[in-house]
This record gives C-alpha cells, structure tokens and sequence, in this order.
C-alpha cells in the first residue's frame, strides 16, 4: 500500500513538473514580453532592460524555468540591494503589477473559492444523488423522466446564462434576493447566506445533473445485480435492501468523481465566481488573464493542476478504503 | 456419494404437503405483445422432499421459483395458484411475501460470488437475513452466523465470518449461501442451478452437503438444474420444462426409466453414459 | 525634456479608458450637490467594478486613484473644490502658497505649513517631501505621474533614492522650506507638485521600501488604510493626526469609507437603482448605458450628478502610413464617420456628446468648429467618396482599425467600420487585449493604421492636450502619444510659439486656434466628449462631479445627510 | 470517469455499456426505433432548423433586409442608453426577434450567422478530435505496449490540465488571427483524450475477440485488422462519441467567447451576444434570452440525440 502510494506521488510530482514545464513554455513564447507589462504607461527601452534583468527574463529558458521551480521550494528575490524584493517560500512568483506575491494572493482569494465549492458541493451531493436514486427507483415513470428531462437541461444550459437568468428573476424581478455583496458569514450570517445562495445554485446545478445521471445508471446497474435478489429473497424491507445494499456500490463511484470536481473548484470556478463578482481564485485567474499578468496565471495554474493531481491520489486512497474488494486481497 | 439417504429420512414427513401450486402462468409484456415464459405449471413438493425442475435456459424454470418467492421481476405477473402449507401465495402484498421469504422459502442461486454483496462481510450478509426475521441481538445473530457456517463445513468459521466474499473460493461461497439459507430454517428451499458454476469436484460436494442438511432438517426442496444427471442423484420427483411449458412430470424412477415425452428422451439420450445412471437407478428403487 | 508628454500622453490614454470601461470611476457637472450639506459621521460606502491600479501615489495615475489619494495623501498643492474651473484651480495644501519661482522659473520654493503629521503622529518636514519625491523617481515604481521626471534638474542616470541616494538638485534648508531646481522653465510648476508623485513618506522610517507603499500606505490626509484585501475591500478610517485647520480643502465629512471592489458594472447600476440598505449611503462610478432608460424616474433623477468627463474619444489616423499619408484620405474619413452611431453605440446622448474638436469643452481655449460637418453628424459618405476619388482612391479604400477587447470600443469600432463602408471604405479591426493594448499602440512599429483610443488633460490646459498628441517631437518608438505620428512642421513651430508666450489668456487662445489648424490636416477623427452620469444613495450629500478627476465624485467633499 | 475538464464542458459521459463489438446494428432499425421516440423527433427538428438556419442565413439577410453589422439607429432610443424602442426588445415586424441595444442591429440575422461560426467551428473540431481520437485510441488499445504507454501517459497528462485556464490563457495570449481556426485548434489540443480513451478500451477488448482471433490466424497484418475488423465494429461508439462532442464544443466556443477570448467582433457569436447582453440583463432582458435560449436549444437537442443514439445502440447490442 506505502509503496503504491508512493509510486502515485512521484508519479503526480512527473505530471506536475511536466504541466509546470509546459505551462511555462507557453508563456515564454506566446505570451507579450512581460517586462513590456510591468513596464506599464510610462516606459522607456531603458527601463525595460532594467526590469528584465530584475525578473532574470535576460536569462536562458531552462535557467529560468529553474528560478521558477527552486522558488517554490525555497522563495526567492527579484533584483538586488535596497530594491530587492524578497517572495517567501513556497514562492509560485511575484506580480509586479500588484507587488504581490502570487502565494499571498492565492491564500487571500481561497476562503471565498472554498465557500463556494464547499456550498455548491453540498448541493449538488443532496440534489445529484437524490435524484439519480428517485429516478432510478422510479424508472420508467413520470419521475424518471422529468428528473432526466431536468438533467439533461443541466447539462446544457451554460451557467453564466443560469447566473443571468437567475439573477433578473430572483433579484431584478421578484426581488426574493438582494445582490450578492461580499460579506463574511460572521458580519452579517442572513446576508452573507442570501449572497452566496445564486453563485451556489448555478454552480450546483450542472454538476447535480451530471451526478444524477451517473447515479441513476449506477443505482440501475446494481438493482440488476444478482446480489440485490439474494436480499430481497432474504426477506429484508425494501428500504434496507435499497439503503444497505444498493446505495454503497452505487455511490462508492460517484466518489472518485466527487474528489476530482471538488479540488477543479478549489482551483477557482472562473465563470461563477467572475458572472457574481465573487473574489476569489477563478476571478483572480480571470482578471490577471485580462491584465496579463503572467505570474499569476502561471501559479494558478499549477495550483490547479496540483490540487487535481493530488485529489487523485486521494481518492484512490480512499477508494480502496471504501472498497473491500480493493482494499483486501483475496484469500 | 449415498442416494438413498434423503430418502429413507424423508419418509416420516412425507405425505404432508408442503408446496402445491396449480395452472401457474407467469407473463411478461413486450413490444409486441405478452409473453407467456410460465404456461400451465402444476405440481406439489411433499416436506421433506426434492422436487427436480429440468430445463434448458429460458424454459422457465426459474421463472417458476422467482414466482413461489414473489420475485419476478419488474412488468411479470403470475396467476394460477401457489400454496404453501395450505396458504395462498399469489397475490399476497410485498410486505406479507417479504415475511415468507427467508423465513419460509430461502433460496440459493446460480453464481454465488455475484448473489454475495461484495461490500459487506459474509458474516454480516447472514446475520441480517436471521435478525429480519428472528430479532434479537447481534450477538446472538452472530453465534448464529458461526454456527450455520460450521453446519456447511466452514473451517475456522468464527475467523471466517468476517471476511468478504472475494475472500472465498466458488464453492465455498455456495456453501455461505446454504448457510445463509438454512439459519432460517426455512419449510422450503429453493436451490437454483446451484452447483453450475462449480467445478465438478466441487459440486458433488455441494450435492452432498444439501443432501444431508435436509435429512438434518427435513426441509423441502425444489433443485432446479439444466442437468438431468444431478436430477437423478438428489429429486424424488422430476419436473421437465420446455418453453414455458411443462413437458414431463412425475417420479424421478417413472422419468428416467420410462419417458413419456420426446424431448426428455432427447435428453436423457444426450446424458453421458460413462457410468450408466439408470442402473443405479434401478439398483435404488423401492 | 525630450520624452516629456510621452509618458504623459499614454498614462492619461490609459485612465480615460479605465473610466470607460469600469465604470467605476466618475463624472462631472450638475449644479449643486446632492442633498444639500453633509453631516460628519458615518461610513460611505462605494461601490466598485476594478480595484485602485496602485496604493503607492508614485505608480497610480487615473482620475479615479488619483481622486483616492486626496483621501489618504496630502501634496504641496492640489486641486480645488467645487465644479467645473473652481475644481480644477491650483491650491495650497501642505505648502502655505502656490509656491514662489525665481526670475526665469528655474527655481521654486516652497513653505509647508505647520501642524502637519503623518498617520503616526510623526510631523511631516521638507525632508519627507523630498524623499517621497525621489523614491517616486526609483524605475521600478516610476509609472506614475512623469512631471517628476519630467521637469526636475538632476543627473541623468539618477534612479530614484535606493539605488541612487538623495537628490541634491532638491535642497531642505530648513524643516519648513524645500526647494525645487527645474531643468527648464516651467510656469505650471504649481501644478506640478500637486501630482501624486509629489506625496511625502517618512525619509528616516526604515520600513518604507520600493513596493511597501504599495501595500502599506502611510497617510498624511484625513483617512487611513485600515484594511485592504486586493480585489475585494478597501476601508478606511479617521487619521486623528490630521488637522482640519491645515486643510483648506478637504472637509472629509464621513468617519470611514468602504469601498467594494469586483462588482459587475450592471449589478452596481441595479443596486444604486434600488438603493437599498446600507446602499443609500452609497456612491459608484457612471451608469453603463443599459441602465440609462432605468434613471429616468423623478425618484432616481434626483440623487443622479453628471458632467463632462474632460476627455476626448478619439480615432487617431496613422500619417505614416500608405494611403493615409495623404490628408485627403483623412479628410475623406473625418467626413464619413457616422458620429452619431458611435454615441449610439457609446450608450446615446446622455452619456456622450459628439466631438467636433480635439479639445474638450472643459478645457482652457476651448474653441468650437467643425470642418466636417454632416447633417445630424451622420456622415456624409457621398462627399467622403468624392474626396477618396480625388486622392486616386475611386474604387475605395482600406485600412486597419487597433481596438481594445472591451465592448465599449467594440461598439464604436463596429459604428464606424459601418459607416465607412458606405462611403466605400473598408475597415479591418485588430482586437488587442485590454491589457496590451496602449503598448501596442504606443509601439510605433507595432501599431497599424487607426485606432480608438482616448485623451485626458493633466490639468485644465492646452499644453497638456495638443502637444502630447501632434507634435513632431514627441514621436517615440515605444511609449509614444502621437498616435497619428504627425510631424508637421507648421504644426510643430506653432507649439513651441505658443509655449514660449507667457500671457495664459494669450497662450489658451492659441491653443484654441492651433486645435482648428491641426483638424485642418485631418491627422484624427474627434469622435466624442463621454459624460459620466452617476446615481448615488439617497442619504448621501455633497456630491458634485469633479472635473479634475474625470468628473469623478469628488471624494474629499461628499458625505452622508444623516449619520444616525 | 470525470470527463469535464472544465465548467464549460458537456458531459460525454463514455461510461456504461457503449455498443460493444458484436454485430453492428442494423442502421434501418436503429433509426425506426429513433423515430418512435418524441424527444428524438423533437432534436431532430431543432438541428435541422439551426442547420437551415446557418445555411440559409444571407438568404433570411435578403428576406428581412438587415445584414448582420448593419445599424439601425431607428430602432434605438439615443436618449435612453440606446434601448431598443419598443416591447420584448424592439421586437416588431421588421426585426423579429428584436434588436441589439446601442446600435440596433437585427438580433435574429445575427442569431443566424451565429449558428454559422458555431457549428462550423464545433463540427470542425469534433471532425478533428474524431480522427485523432479513434486513431490514437485503436492504437494504444489494439498494440498496446509502448505505443499505449506514450499515448495513455499524453492522454492523462491533458486530462489532468486545468483545461479551461488554460485555453484561456492561451487564447488570450495567442496573436488575434483567425479566430475561428484557433479555437478549433485549442478545443481539439484538449477534447481528443476523451474520445481516444473510450475508443481505447473498447479496442482493448476487440483484440481478443473470436473474429480479430480468426483475421490474425489466416494472417492478416495487424493495420488491415485495425481497419477492416475493429473499426467497423467501433463504428456506433464513434457516431455516439462524435455526437456528444458536438453540443460539448458548441458549449464550450460559446463560454470562452462569452469569456471575450472566442469568437471576435463583429462577427456575431452567441456566447459573445451574451456577454455583451450581460450589461443589459436587466433593462433589455430579451438580448440574454434569445442568444441563450438558441445555444441552449442546440446543446440540448444534440444532447438529447447522443443520449438516445446510445441508449439504442445499446440496446440493440443487448438484444
């Protein structure tokens, strides 16, 4: 077990140095001179040799790939002297067009983008599974069919038109919410709750349609299992036979799924959090798109990619645990 | 491997009629129209006995247990009669047929690693089918479990009983699936096919095991296989099925000796004659 | 000298576009303030789409952060209060005059006054002016305001106070007095000092470094940063160590100020619209159009300011290249754009007025005409073919149109490649990303043949609007201002006449005439003066718009009518 | 199983019992089976319409008189923002479905050349993503070894990319260009490891079945195989695949040109309509509504026909 987890993790530690190696190369070819950027309004030819030598933007790829790396591990420090400015461990950069370090701005914007996803999820849990369960119970009827109907609109219905839609009924038309305004949940609970409840529905939505689907088919493969006629023939109550034997090999999928999704969100959900002003880590990555700020784009990035790769040891980790068939090995 | 062991034990219980089911009919419905998968079933299974349904798949056999335990599935429907201790059976609510099942019909299927939970410890899967119909404790449930997995020759069954099911070989796995069925005690055991995805050795011990758990009990039994040559080994009485329709029925002696129908002579002519059954047969009968 | 408007010309291009496109920032001009006199107390709240560029008054430069840094920052002068030329009169701040020039205006000095203190109690000396002045000048930091770098007499290769010390050409002879040596005349130096770079730190606080101010700002105004998460929040509350004696302009009415960042244009517009809440003691930039037909009842009309920006849209036409070196092309496209459906496009009559001229109505001079006129200002595509057809170009003509990716300009783009077609021209656009855009204009080798784009005046004046724009000069490789890269002799030889003319009065008329000769040559297309139009709570009072920081609220003047 | 790189995405959801490779069903039946259903009639008819749509969009420009950049500025109110004059957006007998706020173009010309650049580019790419996926799949399916190695190891590699970040900043980053063009490139880059995944495990399978067995012992070369007796048996998977990518990529062009990173001005897209209505949400609800409600139609309805395409297919390969 150590050993297989081990072997995930260097194998996690490829994948991430590889999407940090390509993520970079992109940049430093695409992407316009950064220093030209940083340069801003005022910007002399002068000025911008100084800021690239600053940066080491003078230095060969590989050697500032390696700056790159060796930050997140050590922190490092752009120019030198009085000027110097020092970005502490585990440094993904320096935004010089906020003189920040992009860490700092990434830990700022997490609460909000972990509010969102820990709320959405919830959600989309109860809404996702409830429904896959009613509609696969109930296949055949008019349940099924409306909450597949249903699905099948989740999935395509793009979510900024949800946000949209939902925002000029709820709050323009029938004004049962207030707008959404950036509040903590210790300032004012009611509203913060009422702020939060839009960006969660619309983010909520499609993936409680995606889960639905996926837990009716898997709720109706397991009701065919031969192991499901072995309860009812013991004579067990149909909602036992449905929660003890049904539910945990339906479900135990849906997990690897979950722990995917859940850790794409804590690596910002852009378009939510950009369509309602939320400011968190996918509004940062939209704004320092829009501003270039390439640091930025640069640290979001792997933190996304890291935060997926590493959801996907954990939830093999976990499936095994809640998998016996993995978990033990046969006699 | 004894033959004329169940027999002699059965006698005293024998007369009492324990399952009679008369005109079943068992339809499901298609696109293009209902289809009769049961037509006209009738026979009677005494306690105490074996009755042996022959058939290849989808002539009904099963079709015709899953109706005794109120089971078709979703759309089938069965009419005729279904008595059990005299009781109707058909048309009984879920919630009435749930106490029958375990309780009165078990069952034990075809493939017993895909009829286990794999989810779930052996040890639990049958302390939940005891404490449904029994209550009490789960200790209890569980001296239970212990006690019904030694009966099926479980070596070291209170270690055992923990373990999930891919942690057991096929026949040990039916032998779990007995003992599941017989923690019941149940008057009427269902076995469907169940010695077909075993290995030969294998199964002549599983025959042999169910053969001496219902002398031990003198529960009834329905043995429903594709193989006329295990028929012979454990039925008193023969059912031959064909497309839904009952071709043949009678004492297992009257079947093999004298067929009446074409497609059972069929049968018995494709049987592998290494060791001629019908002398043994002969050399058992009353 | 040489690269002066340079620098200028791309940090103002830069600010109007923010203006337009946030809609966060500000506009000018009703008669009085909204609900009459303010009450000290309570919190203003202000409703925010971007964030301020920067904390550190030597790298923002916008009317919008500029208008912020009055709050928190004091400058030797600054600009008045109250609309229109009141605002933009220079005052007195921390200096006790506007500061006394020698003979040739080489040399100002200047007197701070007494009872000054930054946020910790520390009193504010010549010292910390001066320092604050040269770490503005350090090259990583410099984007700001470039007057500094402009005017100040120091060496060439000075790089601000950490890499290369104290600057010797500002002398403290005294913790009240500091003077300032110029590298050449410069009458406005007034002015000057009242940019943000021009904002003192504490020279002998070892903490201030380059980018610390930035996060940490240490106030010498009547406010302090209190609390500020980028992006989302900033709040600020009293400075007990300032003195309201000292300060003849800010009357700093509220006890804190909130502002919210990140809000979608629309959802600020609703929210002022409905005004609920802790919204009624609420301010936000200008309305986007859509919400324009939503204002127009009494209710809403009441608490709605607006007023010029002081900006000019433009379309600068690139004289350099094929085709449109030739005046008679230019002439033909100033004739044929459809000026009316750029307003349109641009969210209609209340929030623009058409241009006819470089300069703004706002500014000093300002003289109307139009030298190209069409009825209803729609075009007149028959008189632009026949120029095109004079010029050799009968069978039309073709150029490509640089646009910022934002729906603003995307709109007036599309208005004009509309009209243009109908006088048989043919526009390509070349979408920049918002970010790139004003380098990729100010890059002479990059830019292509037009573009729309914008221009504010620094302060109220001529020299700060024509010359960045259409002096031969002042065209860079990079950086550059004169987008239409017009070299023009006569053009050239009349600015350095009218900058040598030491009568005001005399100097804005010329600027006036100069705009007439320079549309004359066609080397831009005028197309509009955008108005801010701003809805603000109903508790809150005092607010005008401030001409001097894109018809912004002035922020140092507003409050609320009721603290509660 | 998680086949959403991104928040954008449609799920293609390849799990569950895709037609294995036995017996192709027969075309004829599948499609009487389709006709039966209401939902597929009803997808059906909504493609074709989008399709005539995109095809005969100049024809409806000549029919309506509006060419999709043509302003009009009667349509538009001046004094209020430029609101559309009228109910539902200016809808009235000229502009039938309205017009755009600020400069009054015809909302239902540019829906129609909308759907032009929507389908060519989701077509486009789903033509891409097909091939490379099938080929790439086969491969690594059917010889698996190295080959499987490498292309599994790029496969997983590109799952595993914050995908919708990334075209983003790609495309953000890329010069303007042809736009279109480079959105297909963009949404192949990331959209063939889900079709080459499926394709792989299913050629997984078929390598070792009896007809594969019988080809390789009368000694066929392994890329005749490949050709002659897998891909035919891949042939419902893929039309399933390829129908699912579809609305997936509509979706997808839509939600980066709503992002101002797809589809550039003046071309009409509907994702960029959106984005600009989203200034005018409240005043002009209809310029949100009828670019959505067309987009959600389109990713609906092939939705819709990916879903039954399957469930029939499957069940054909049941039966």
């Amino acid at each position: 077990m150590a050993i297989t987890i081990l072997r995930r993790l260097l194998a996690a530690v490829g994948v991430l140095l590889l999407i940090s190696l390509f993520t970079f190369m992109i940049f430093f070819w695409l992407s316009p001179d950064p220093a030209v950027q940083i340069c801003g309004k005022t910007c002399t030819p002068e000025r911008i040799d100084q800021i690239r030598s600053q940066l080491g933007l003078d230095l060969p790829f590989w050697q500032q790939y390696w700056q790159f790396l060796s930050g997140i591990f050590t922190g490092r420090t752009y120019g030198e002297g009085a000027a110097a400015i020092t970005c502490a461990a585990p440094c993904l950069g320096f935004s010089f067009q906020t003189n920040e370090s992009v860490t700092d701005m990434i830990v700022a914007r997490m609460p909000v983008s972990v509010t969102l996803a820990v709320g959405a999820a919830a959600l989309w849990l109860l809404a996702g599974i409830g429904g896959g369960l009613l509609s696969a119970v109930k296949q055949g009827t008019g349940w099924d069919r409306a909450v597949m109907t249903t699905a099948l609109a989740g999935i395509s219905l793009p979510n900024y038109f949800v946000a949209l839609l939902l925002q000029y009924l709820l709050v323009v038309q029938l004004r049962w919410l207030p707008f959404p305004q950036s509040v903590t949940f210790t300032e004012d609970p009611l509203l913060w709750f009422q702020s939060y409840l839009m960006p969660w529905l619309v983010l909520a939505f499609g993936y409680a349609a995606m889960y639905s689907r996926i837990v009716r088919t898997n709720v109706i493969d397991t009701l065919g299992q031969n192991f499901m006629r072995t309860a009812k023939a013991k004579g067990l109550d149909a909602p036992v036979v449905l929660r003890r034997h049904a539910l945990r090999p339906s479900l135990t999928p849906v997990v690897t799924l979950f722990g995917m999704d859940f850790a794409g969100l804590l690596g910002g959900a852009l378009i939510t959090e950009t369509v309602f002003g939320l400011n968190g880590v996918g509004k940062l990555t939209a704004d320092s798109i829009a501003k270039n700020d390439q640091p930025v784009i640069m640290g979001v990035t792997l933190l996304a990619a890291a935060l997926v790769v590493v959801a996907n040891i954990l939830v093999d980790v976990t499936y095994t645990y809640l998998d016996p068939r993995v978990r033990v090995k046969s006699a | 491997m004894s033959l004329t062991a169940p027999r002699t034990i059965s006698i005293p219980v024998a007369g009492s009629t324990l399952l009679e089911v008369d005109h079943l009919t068992v339809t499901f419905p298609t696109s293009s129209g209902p289809v009769e998968v049961v037509k006209d079933a009738s026979f009677r299974v005494e306690s105490g006995d074996t009755l042996g349904i022959v058939g290849e798949s989808g002539s009904g056999k099963s079709m015709t247990s899953l109706a005794i335990m109120g089971l078709l599935p979703r759309g089938g429907t069965a009419t005729g009669s279904i008595r059990l201790n005299g009781h109707e059976l058909l048309g009984r609510s879920d919630r009435e047929m749930r106490r029958v099942r375990g309780d009165k019909v078990a069952m034990v299927f075809q493939d017993p690693l895909s009829s286990l939970n794999p989810y779930y410890t052996v040890g639990l899967q049958i302390e939940e089918a005891y404490r449904a119909h029994n209550g009490g404790s789960r200790r209890d449930a569980r001296r239970v479990t212990i006690e019904a997995l030694e009966r099926v020759r479980i070596a070291d069954a209170s270690r055992r009983v923990d373990h999930y099911p891919h942690q057991f070989s096929g026949g040990m796995r039916q032998r779990i699936m007995i003992a599941m069925a017989l923690c019941l005690e149940p008057d009427l055991l269902i076995a469907d096919e169940p010695t077909t995805a075993l290995d030969v050795t294998v199964q002549a011990q599983i025959l042999e095991l169910l053969a001496d758990l219902q002398r031990e009990t003198g529960t009834g039994m329905i043995f429903i296989t594709h193989d006329l040559a295990v028929v012979s080994q454990v039925a008193q009485d023969v059912l031959v099925m064909k497309d839904g329709e009952q071709v043949e029925a009678g004492t297992a002696e009257q079947v093999f000796s004298n067929p009446r129908a074409a497609y059972t002579r069929a049968l018995l002519a494709a049987l592998p004659r290494i060791d001629d059954p019908f002398d043994e047969l002969k050399g058992t009968s009353r | 000298m040489k690269r002066r408007t340079a620098f200028l010309g791309l940090a103002i291009a830069t600010s109007i576009a923010l203006v337009g496109c946030t809609a966060a920032d500000t506009g000018s001009g009703s008669t009085e303030g909204v609900g009459g006199e303010p009450v000290t107390g309570g919190t203003l709240q202000v409703l925010q789409n971007t964030d301020f560029s920067h904390l550190d008054p030597a790298q923002g430069f916008d009317g919008g952060v500029n208008n912020f840094y009055r709050l928190i920052y004091r400058t030797l002068t600054t600009q008045g209060v109250g609309e229109g030329a009141e605002g933009t009169e220079i005052v007195p701040d921390l200096a006790t005059d506007t500061g006394t020039p020698n003979e040739d205006a080489t040399v100002w000095t200047f007197t701070l006054k007494d009872d000054i203190f930054f946020e910790d109690g520390t009193p504010i000396t010549s010292a910390d002016v001066k320092f604050g002045v040269e770490r503005s000048l350090d090259p990583s930091i410099s984007i700001g305001s470039p007057y500094a770098k402009i005017v100040l007499y120091m060496p060439e290769d000075y790089q601000g106070f950490y890499i290369s010390g104290p600057l010797d050409t500002i002398e403290t002879p005294d913790e009240k007095t500091i003077v300032f040596h110029l590298n050449q005349p410069y009458a406005d130096f007034a002015a000057v000092v009242g940019q943000a770079p021009f904002t003192p730190f504490p020279a002998d606080d070892e903490s201030v470094t380059t980018t610390s101010i930035d996060q940490q700002p240490i106030a010498s105004g009547p406010y302090r940063v209190t609390e500020y998460q980028r992006g989302s929040t900033l709040v600020l509350e009293r400075n007990e160590h300032w003195d309201a004696s000292t300060d003849d302009v800010r009357k700093a009415y509220p006890d804190s100020f909130e502002w919210t960042f990140g809000l979608d244009g629309a959802t600020i517009d609703e929210r002022m619209i409905a005004g609920q809440g802790d919204d009624q003691n609420a301010i936000a930039g200008s309305v986007q159009a859509a919400s324009i037909a939503r204002i127009q009842t009494p209710e809403i009309q009441e608490r709605t300011i607006q007023g010029l920006q002081g900006c000019t849209t433009y379309m600068p036409l690139n004289t350099t290249k094929p085709g449109m070196d030739d005046p008679l092309v230019r002439q033909a496209i100033n004739l044929a754009v459809n000026k009316q459906a750029v307003k349109d496009g641009t969210g209609g009559s209340q929030l623009a007025d058409i241009a006819t001229t470089m300069m703004p109505p706002t500014v000093a001079g300002f003289t109307e005409f139009d030298l190209y006129p069409s009825e209803d200002f729609e075009g007149d595509p028959e008189a632009a073919k026949e120029l095109l057809a004079e010029a050799g170009y009968p069978d039309g003509f073709e150029f490509t149109l640089d646009i910022r990716n934002n729906p603003k300009m995307q709109a007036q783009a599309e208005a004009i490649q509309q009209s243009l077609a109908q006088a048989g021209i043919t526009v390509n656009f070349n979408l920049i990303d918002s970010a790139t855009f004003y380098e990729v204009i100010g890059t002479t080798s990059q830019q292509h043949d037009a573009a729309i784009t914008g221009w504010c005046p620094d302060w109220a004046s001529g020299a700060t609007f024509l010359p960045p724009l259409f002096e031969g000069t002042q065209i860079f490789e990079k950086g550059n201002s004169n987008v239409a890269q017009l070299n023009d002799p006569a053009v050239n030889e009349r600015i350095a006449e009218i900058r040598a003319m030491t009568d005001v009065e005399e100097a804005n008329a010329a600027w006036g005439a100069l705009d007439e000769q320079i549309m004359e040559l066609a080397p831009a297309v005028p197309l509009l003066f955008e108005k801010a139009v701003m809805v603000v709570g109903s508790n809150v009072a005092g607010a005008y718009a401030h001409a001097g920081f894109s018809g912004g609220i002035d922020y140092v003047s507003v409050g609320l009518a009721s603290a509660e | 199983m998680s086949t959403v790189p991104s928040e954008l995405a449609v799920e293609t959801e390849p799990k569950g019992v895709l037609p294995t490779g036995s017996a192709p069903t027969p075309a004829r039946r599948v499609i009487s089976t389709l006709r039966k259903s209401p939902a597929v009639v009803f997808s059906v008819c909504v493609i074709v319409f989008i399709v005539l749509l995109a095809v005969f969009a100049p024809v409806l420009a000549a029919i309506t008189g509006w060419d999709p950049y043509e302003f009009d500025p009667t349509a538009i109110d001046s004094d209020l923002g430029g609101v559309p004059i009228g109910p539902f957006g200016g809808i009235s007998s000229s502009h039938w479905l309205g017009v755009e706020p600020g400069n009054g173009r015809d909302i239902l010309v540019r829906i129609a050349y909308g759907a032009r650049v929507s389908l060519m580019i989701a077509v486009s790419a789903t033509l891409i993503t097909t091939t490379f996926g099938v080929v790439l799949g086969m491969v690594a399916g059917f010889f698996g070894g190295l080959a499987d190695q490498i292309i599994s190891r790029v496969m997983d590699f590109l799952m595993a990319f914050p995908s919708l970040i990334f075209m983003i900043a790609l495309l953000s980053a890329l010069p303007a260009g042809n736009r279109p063009a480079l959105l297909v490139l963009v949404l192949s880059i990331f959209g063939w490891p889900y079709t080459a995944r499926v394709i792989r495990g299913q050629a997984m399978s078929l390598r070792n079945s009896e007809f594969v067995e019988a080809a390789r012992a009368s000694g066929a070369r392994p890329v005749k195989i490949v050709f002659r007796e897998v891909l035919p048996n891949l042939r419902g998977t893929i039309i399933v695949l390829a129908t699912l990518a579809v609305p997936s990529y509509i979706g997808t062009e839509a939600g980066l040109s709503f992002l101002g990173v797809g589809v550039m001005p003046p071309t009409p897209s509907w994702g960029q309509m959106i984005s600009t209505a989203v200034g005018w949400y409240a005043v002009d609800p209809m310029f949100f509504l009828i670019p959505g409600t067309f987009l959600f139609l389109t990713v609906f309805a092939f939705t819709v026909l990916g879903d039954n395409l399957r469930r029939v297919l499957d069940a054909g390969d049941a039966a």
